[in-house]
């Protein structure tokens, strides 16, 4: 039986056609800029200096804090620059650069053997050894989802591979052409979680992907497949989680406190590496899309600059209008094609001039598509007619901090508001009214 | 005197008679108080409430004291006495006895005392010559009917609030214009009763 | 007859409610604020409930409250309001008057632009976009979140950088407030020379990314006459109690950094 | 290079405020054809002056008041079609021009514009065109002998209340296919229903509304010992559902709110025809409960996932 | 001042600057119940305005004996007598407009406006100051209840003061004597007021700066 969450919007997923079909291809690149703030938490802190010889998989930075994690050379090679490069947010961040010998020498790795095997103990701290973090898009610590507190008890492991976005087919190929990768990972949470269940959810839009993971879940204990309707945000944890158990994270708390835990495809395909082979994380499968002359899906090593990539894929078809990081509904601009892919890097997007230009908003029709389209069930219209007025109070009123930000009412909306963008500020300014009412009291 | 009948006499009296759509009476509240729902509500409870009671009294003092004294020309006068009077005593006893109801609806006492469709109530039982249960229930589904107009327009006032209204009609003149064309949807239940 | 009757009737209901509301008005007698007295006098008194309260007396008290507006009893008319206004005027105490500065000239083709933003007109949402669309990270985003906020209509945008006109400005800091970078400062009217920029970063990135950042070379404090100015986190500050307005930092600087308010106010 | 920068999300729904009105124009083609075929080029005429009235009087509107002219967005077309398409084939052009601006103008412009409005402009207008000239628009021509058997005499539309007066009953195939006297857009319903789905399948509007508008009618009538087939197929209760009880801006936004909203219209429709003096149930009761919609939005919202309860939404 | 141009002052102020119904917008009531014909308006105005004045002087004439907390109903009271004796004498020698009329006349006890001016102005004011306030007052409320009545009778009926102006050919539109076309009439009126006065302080602002 397919299952979905209330409401959300049927997106045209047309643009997925260039790629989804095509076997990932390796591309290296012959220099990476690694940056230090890949996951959410404090970013590490560099522990190589200009002019180290590093190996690939060695550990560059060490990680700070509870939702630190390590970060490992993607190349093997000489370390020609640790700075600082402006980035995706609103802040520089630190930067290690790595040019390529092309040799590819690992740094001395410890294999804990088989998932099945392998001490449950030892399970999450190779994980978080290994520098994994959410490759979905959140790019939240992997080891904390991973740690639960005493009293919370995980009954089910849910791997996403809805890949609800546009554009994006890495997800895809990867259940294609690695599914055991996938389902090894899947067994290593589940045994770390000491877990029965666990299922792989995938949107009903990939039938060969459905039944590849069907049949390598056919030998596997616990685990099964769980198709999903196509509708976005399907892959959204609180909404997957809404699909696959029907039960609703309440407001303030985890996945975790209504007995689940969500992890990527790729994070699992991941983890599998972690254990069997002790690898890091140094690789990942991004699709490279739209108007580039060959797209494809391409395994890049983390920190390869996106003009490298679009090199390989041939270069701009058109003048390209805008690129961004990952597909059409949540993904992030990048300023200039000399911005480095991430961890959690799924897609690189290049949009033509006509399709990059922004149109006018127009008034607010009160056509009501925004709150039929909001998979939280929120007055979109209404909350951001309190932020066009300033009125903070209002707009928590109208639970503006429960968003996600998925976007689906700015697509839905026929006059082209920015409905999406201004809760993003209203979230903001009422984090920081938060954070100064806490530092008085 | 049927159920049916009180029936008949409530639709007519809320819908096809509406105090507001109608008859005008209780304008000056109807615009003033209707800018927000809770609010709007709360006045039209209260009037619904002082109107039931003020038709009751004036009745009273009408049938036992004005007719039989032959003192008719005196309705006017004694009736807006027994009004203030009587919305004097409500308030005073909704303070004592009970301080959340008077917080709630009390305070719009004082503005009731000169809304029309009390006065307006009472004396339109005499004219109509309504006995007790018909001026009561006058004033009980006039209320309600007032309770009924004064929700809308307050529903719809909120929504208009940040609409990009003219400056010029902005405040009683949209508030008219809005009580005119709801006055226009409300004329499809002529003729129910 | 009639007319003893019609008095009797009068009279009776005139002592009873007389009664009732002589003790009402003294077991309820409620201790209000001075002011809610004197506003209420100003006021209709018809408690017509055309502000939207419950009658004159709620008025009085929301007035009094700050939530209701002088103006907003209709039956007291223009006058009535002026008398509230009077009585709720508070007298705003002699002090300097302060007025918000720009402290950045990175407009367009000043600064170096980074990329074309084209999504939602906002500073905010621009400034969580790849470090803001000016490679400066302190300039002026230049999207007019602080002329959106403001109440006096001081503001305008000017190629891609906020002007505030300071006949107009009041000094009530809502665009200080809402602008990501911090870049408006509320400042003395009276000090006419101050430095525009705000860049922390080394000279030769600050030289980069705009022609007339603050360097921090120190120039301006090698030449200052009073001592008022010191350079720190790479700009350089003037302080307004030791400045003298003098002008001569703004001549000596290399950048145009500084600007001198009283030449410019000469030039025109 | 420059590259353009925003944020998400890049793509866009390619219904645009435009798209979707012209949408709603060319779902009211079939029904406005049918008219023109039945009642000749005097329907023709009504349309095309009520269309022109609505946007000539907005762009006069927008000018005068010095707002940005919106006139491009189509919406003021649909408000005169609409307005057209309710009113009969022999309304006076200067009655139809003062509908038509008053729709515009009063309903519309004065609250604001487009999206501002709480009632439907058109069916105000069709109610205040009502309330002025009631004989000349509650009586109507009788399809000039298209289909041979009705006469053309001036009849009343067909409606439960009045058939007995008038000792004429028409089939239901009559009613579905439109043979019947009434106003241009209304009569045939099979036009109707036509361009309902391709309003449904170009995702214009959702079904909610009408189904259960037309359901409910179907329902009360039958506790009310109406014909029920007969209800939903005469007078304009198909066509009210179809256009008008969804318009977007007068509408409630929940789908909850929506079930109440299509459930009230139904029974106010049915207890005007059955007790009512006006003939046409459906305008008002759309009316009253456009009324309505700005309580329902606020009392019936969506559940906000991770709350327990459904908490009430506050406009202000 | 002379006293003559000070109570010219309280006049136009009460015809014009504070018209009760299109400045302050009080007594909607019978503003737009009666104004059904522009007779009625200036039925209903003239015995308002006879209230108004009676009350007025009345009212003035006690201020000083009237205790604070009991002014109000003494004020209703007074009111009261007045309208008893329009309704009395309107009865005699006016049966088809007190007919007409209604119940609106005993109403205007309750009119604010009347009320308005015996708490704001004549509690406060001398007799004679008073009497040209209620004067003003009455004479604003008349002429603006008969513009209404005016518009209403002229499109709903074709005619002015029951006088068909229009011809037999116009069809009324008879919306504008329905309640709901007293609700828009008066709404537009006091729009186009509003947009009048602003155009006219804009073009005084604008002749005052230069």
């Amino acid at each position: 039986m397919k299952v979905t969450f209330k409401r959300g919007v049927h997106l045209s997923y047309a643009n997925k056609n260039a790629t989804k079909s095509l076997p990932v291809r390796d591309f290296v690149s012959d220099e990476v800029r690694i940056i230090m703030n890949m996951h959410i938490g404090a970013p590490s802190v560099p522990c190589v200096k200009k002019g180290d010889h590093v190996l690939l998989g060695q550990v560059i930075a060490e990680p700070v804090g509870f939702l630190g994690i390590p970060v490992h050379a993607s190349v093997s090679g000489e370390v020609t620059d640790v700075g600082t490069i402006p980035y995706l947010g609103e802040t520089p961040v630190q930067c290690v650069t790595i040019k390529n010998d092309f040799k590819d020498e690992w740094a001395p790795l410890t294999p804990l053997g088989d998932v099945e095997t392998v001490d449950p103990a030892l399970i999450v701290p190779a994980i978080k050894n290994a520098g994994i973090c959410g490759m979905g898009g959140a790019s939240f610590p992997t080891h904390v989802k991973l740690s639960p507190k005493p009293e919370q008890k995980c009954e089910l492991v849910i791997v996403n591979g809805a890949e609800c976005e546009t554009h994006l087919t890495c997800d895809h190929r990867l259940m294609l052409e690695e599914g055991e990768r996938i389902v090894d990972g899947l067994r290593a949470v589940m045994r770390a979680l000491s877990v029965e269940r666990g299922v792989i959810c995938i949107e009903d839009n990939k039938p060969d992907a459905i039944e590849n993971m069907r049949r390598l879940c056919a030998t596997r204990s616990g685990v099964s497949v769980q198709v999903l309707k196509t509708k976005y945000p399907q892959g959204g944890e609180k909404q997957l989680i809404e699909a696959v158990t029907g039960r609703q994270v309440p407001v303030g708390k985890l996945p975790i406190d209504v007995g689940a835990v969500v992890c990527n495809v790729g994070t699992c395909a991941a983890i599998s590496d972690a254990i069997r082979l002790g690898r890091p994380l140094i690789s990942r499968i991004t699709t490279v899309t739209g108007c580039v002359k060959e797209p494809a899906n391409l395994r890049v090593r983390i920190g390869t600059v996106a003009e490298d990539m679009i090199g390989a894929c041939g270069g701009f078809s058109e003048e390209a209008g805008k690129v961004a990081f990952g597909g059409g509904m949540t993904g992030l601009c990048i300023p200039n094609t000399d911005i480095p892919t991430a961890k959690s890097t799924n897609g690189i997007v290049v949009y033509n001039e006509k399709d990059a230009k922004s149109i006018d908003e127009g008034p607010c029709i009160r056509c009501g598509k925004c709150v039929a389209a909001c998979p939280i069930g929120l007055n979109p219209y209404l909350i951001k007619r309190a932020a066009d007025a300033d009125r903070l109070d209002e707009a928590a009123r109208l639970s503006v901090n429960d968003c996600i930000l998925c976007g689906c009412c700015s697509y839905e909306c026929p006059s082209r508001r920015w409905l999406t963008a201004s809760f993003k500020i209203v979230k903001q300014k009422l984090a920081a009214q938060a954070k100064a009412k806490g530092g008085k009291a | 005197m049927n159920n049916m009948n009180i029936l008949l006499f409530f639709v007519d009296c809320v819908i096809c008679n509406n105090f507001i759509f109608s008859r005008f009476l209780g304008c000056c509240p109807f615009l003033g108080v209707s800018s927000k729902v809770e609010t709007a509500v709360s006045m039209g409870i209260a009037v619904t409430f002082v109107m039931t009671i003020a038709s009751l009294f004036t009745w009273m003092v009408n049938t036992w004291v004005l007719v039989p004294l032959n003192l008719r020309f005196m309705e006017t006068v004694s009736f807006i006495l027994v009004i203030a009077a009587l919305v004097q005593f409500i308030e005073m006893f909704l303070k004592k006895s009970s301080p959340s109801l008077y917080r709630a609806l009390g305070i719009y006492l004082p503005l009731i005392t000169t809304n029309c469709a009390v006065l307006g109530v009472a004396t339109l039982n005499v004219k109509n010559a309504y006995n007790l249960l018909y001026s009561v229930l006058n004033g009980c589904f006039g209320g309600i009917g007032f309770l009924l107009a004064i929700a809308l327009m307050a529903g719809v006032r909120e929504r208009l609030e940040s609409s990009k209204i003219p400056e010029s009609m902005k405040g009683f003149p949209i508030t008219l214009v809005t009580a005119g064309l709801m006055a226009l949807a409300f004329m499809g239940f002529k003729g129910l009763v | 007859m009639t007319v003893f009757y019609a008095c009797a009737v009068l009279g009776a209901l005139g002592l009873i409610f007389g009664l009732a509301l002589n003790y009402a008005g003294k077991k309820f007698a409620v201790e209000t604020d001075e002011r809610v007295s004197r506003v209420r006098e100003c006021l209709g008194g018809a408690n017509c409930g055309a502000c939207g309260y419950a009658g004159c007396d709620a008025f009085a008290e929301a007035v009094v409250k700050g939530e209701a507006k002088v103006n907003g009893c209709a039956p007291a008319g223009e006058k009535g309001a002026k008398a509230i206004a009077e009585i709720m005027g508070v007298e705003t105490a002699a002090s300097e008057r302060l007025v918000a500065r720009v402290l950045c000239q990175g407009a367009n083709g000043v600064a170096k632009e980074r990329y074309v933003y084209d999504g939602y007109k906002s500073c905010a949402v621009a400034a969580g976009i790849a470090g803001g669309p000016k490679e400066c990270r302190f300039a002026c985003i230049g999207l007019g979140d602080c002329m959106a906020h403001c109440s006096f209509g001081a503001i305008k945008m000017q190629d891609g950088l906020c002007v505030i006109d300071e006949d107009v400005c009041r000094g009530c800091g809502t665009c200080v407030a809402n602008c990501p970078r911090g870049v408006i400062k509320l400042l003395p009217a009276s000090q006419k020379v101050m430095v525009k920029c705000r860049n922390s970063d080394v000279a030769r990135e600050a030289r980069r990314v705009c022609m007339h950042a603050c360097i921090g070379c120190g120039l301006c404090r090698k030449n200052c006459p009073s001592d008022a100015i010191t350079v720190e986190n790479g700009f350089a500050r003037i302080d307004p109690e030791k400045c003298i307005n003098c002008g001569k930092c703004a001549s000596v600087c290399p950048c145009q950094a500084i600007e001198n308010l009283s030449a410019s106010d000469a030039d025109r | 290079m420059s590259l353009r920068l925003s944020t998400a999300p890049h793509i866009r729904s390619p219904r645009s405020s435009t798209r979707l009105m012209l949408n709603v124009i060319i779902a009211l083609m079939p029904a406005a054809f049918f008219g023109v075929y039945n009642y000749g080029v005097k329907a023709l005429m009504v349309i095309l002056v009520s269309m022109a009235t609505a946007v000539l009087s907005e762009f006069s509107w927008q000018k005068i008041t010095q707002r940005p002219v919106r006139i491009r967005d189509c919406s003021a077309l649909v408000t005169g079609l609409i307005l057209a398409l309710v009113v009969t084939p022999e309304t006076p052009w200067w009655m139809i021009m003062i509908g038509s601006a008053f729709a515009i103008i009063v309903v519309k412009e004065l609250f604001g514009g487009i999206g501002d409005n709480f009632l439907n402009p058109a069916l105000a207008a069709r109610a205040m065109l009502l309330a002025s000239w009631p004989s000349v628009l509650t009586t109507h021509t009788a399809i000039v002998s298209k289909f041979g058997e009705v006469d053309a005499v001036a009849m009343a539309t067909p409606l439960a209340s009045n058939l007995e007066e008038l000792g004429i009953k028409f089939s239901y195939m009559d009613l579905l296919i439109g043979r019947i006297p009434g106003v241009i857009g209304e009569t045939c319903k099979l036009a109707i229903i036509v361009g309902f789905v391709y309003l449904i399948l170009s995702r214009t509007v959702t079904w909610r509304i009408p189904a259960f508008t037309v359901l409910s009618a179907f329902v009360f009538a039958w506790i009310f010992g109406l014909d029920p087939l007969y209800t939903i197929l005469s007078g304009g209760l198909i066509f009210a559902a179809a256009f008008m009880a969804n318009d977007y801006t007068t509408s409630p936004m929940s789908s909850y709110a929506q079930i109440v909203y299509a459930c009230g219209i139904g029974l106010i429709t049915v207890i005007i025809r059955k007790w009512g003096s006006y003939p046409e149930g459906a305008t008002y009761a759309v009316l009253f409960m456009n009324l309505l919609t700005p309580l329902l939005d606020r009392y019936i919202p969506h559940k906000v996932y991770g709350h327990k309860k459904t908490g009430e939404v506050k406009a202000q | 001042m002379s006293e003559k141009t000070r109570l010219g002052k309280i006049f136009a102020n009460g015809v014009i600057s504070e018209n009760p119904t299109f400045r302050l917008v009080l007594g909607t009531c019978p503003t737009m119940a009666v104004t059904t014909s522009a007779l009625n308006g200036i039925g209903m105005g003239a015995a308002a305005t006879f209230v108004l004045i009676g009350s007025n002087i009345v009212v003035s004439l006690l201020r000083r004996f009237i205790p604070d907390r009991v002014r109000i109903p003494a004020f209703i009271v007074i009111i009261c007598t007045f309208v008893t004796m329009i309704q009395l004498l309107m009865q005699a020698f006016l049966p088809s407009l007190y007919e007409s009329l209604g119940i609106f006349i005993p109403l205007i006890v309750v009119n604010c406006i009347i009320l308005a001016r015996a708490e704001a102005f004549a509690s406060k004011k001398p007799v004679l100051a008073s009497a040209v306030d209620g004067l003003g007052m009455g004479i604003g409320f008349t002429l603006a209840l008969t513009l209404i009545g005016i518009v209403r009778e002229l499109l709903g009926n074709g005619s002015v003061f029951g006088v068909n102006v229009l011809g037999a050919s116009y069809d009324p539109m008879i919306l504008m004597i329905l309640p709901a076309g007293g609700f828009l009439t008066f709404g537009l009126l006091l729009g186009a007021f509003n947009a009048i006065i602003k155009k006219l302080d804009r073009k005084r602002m604008k002749e005052a700066a230069e």
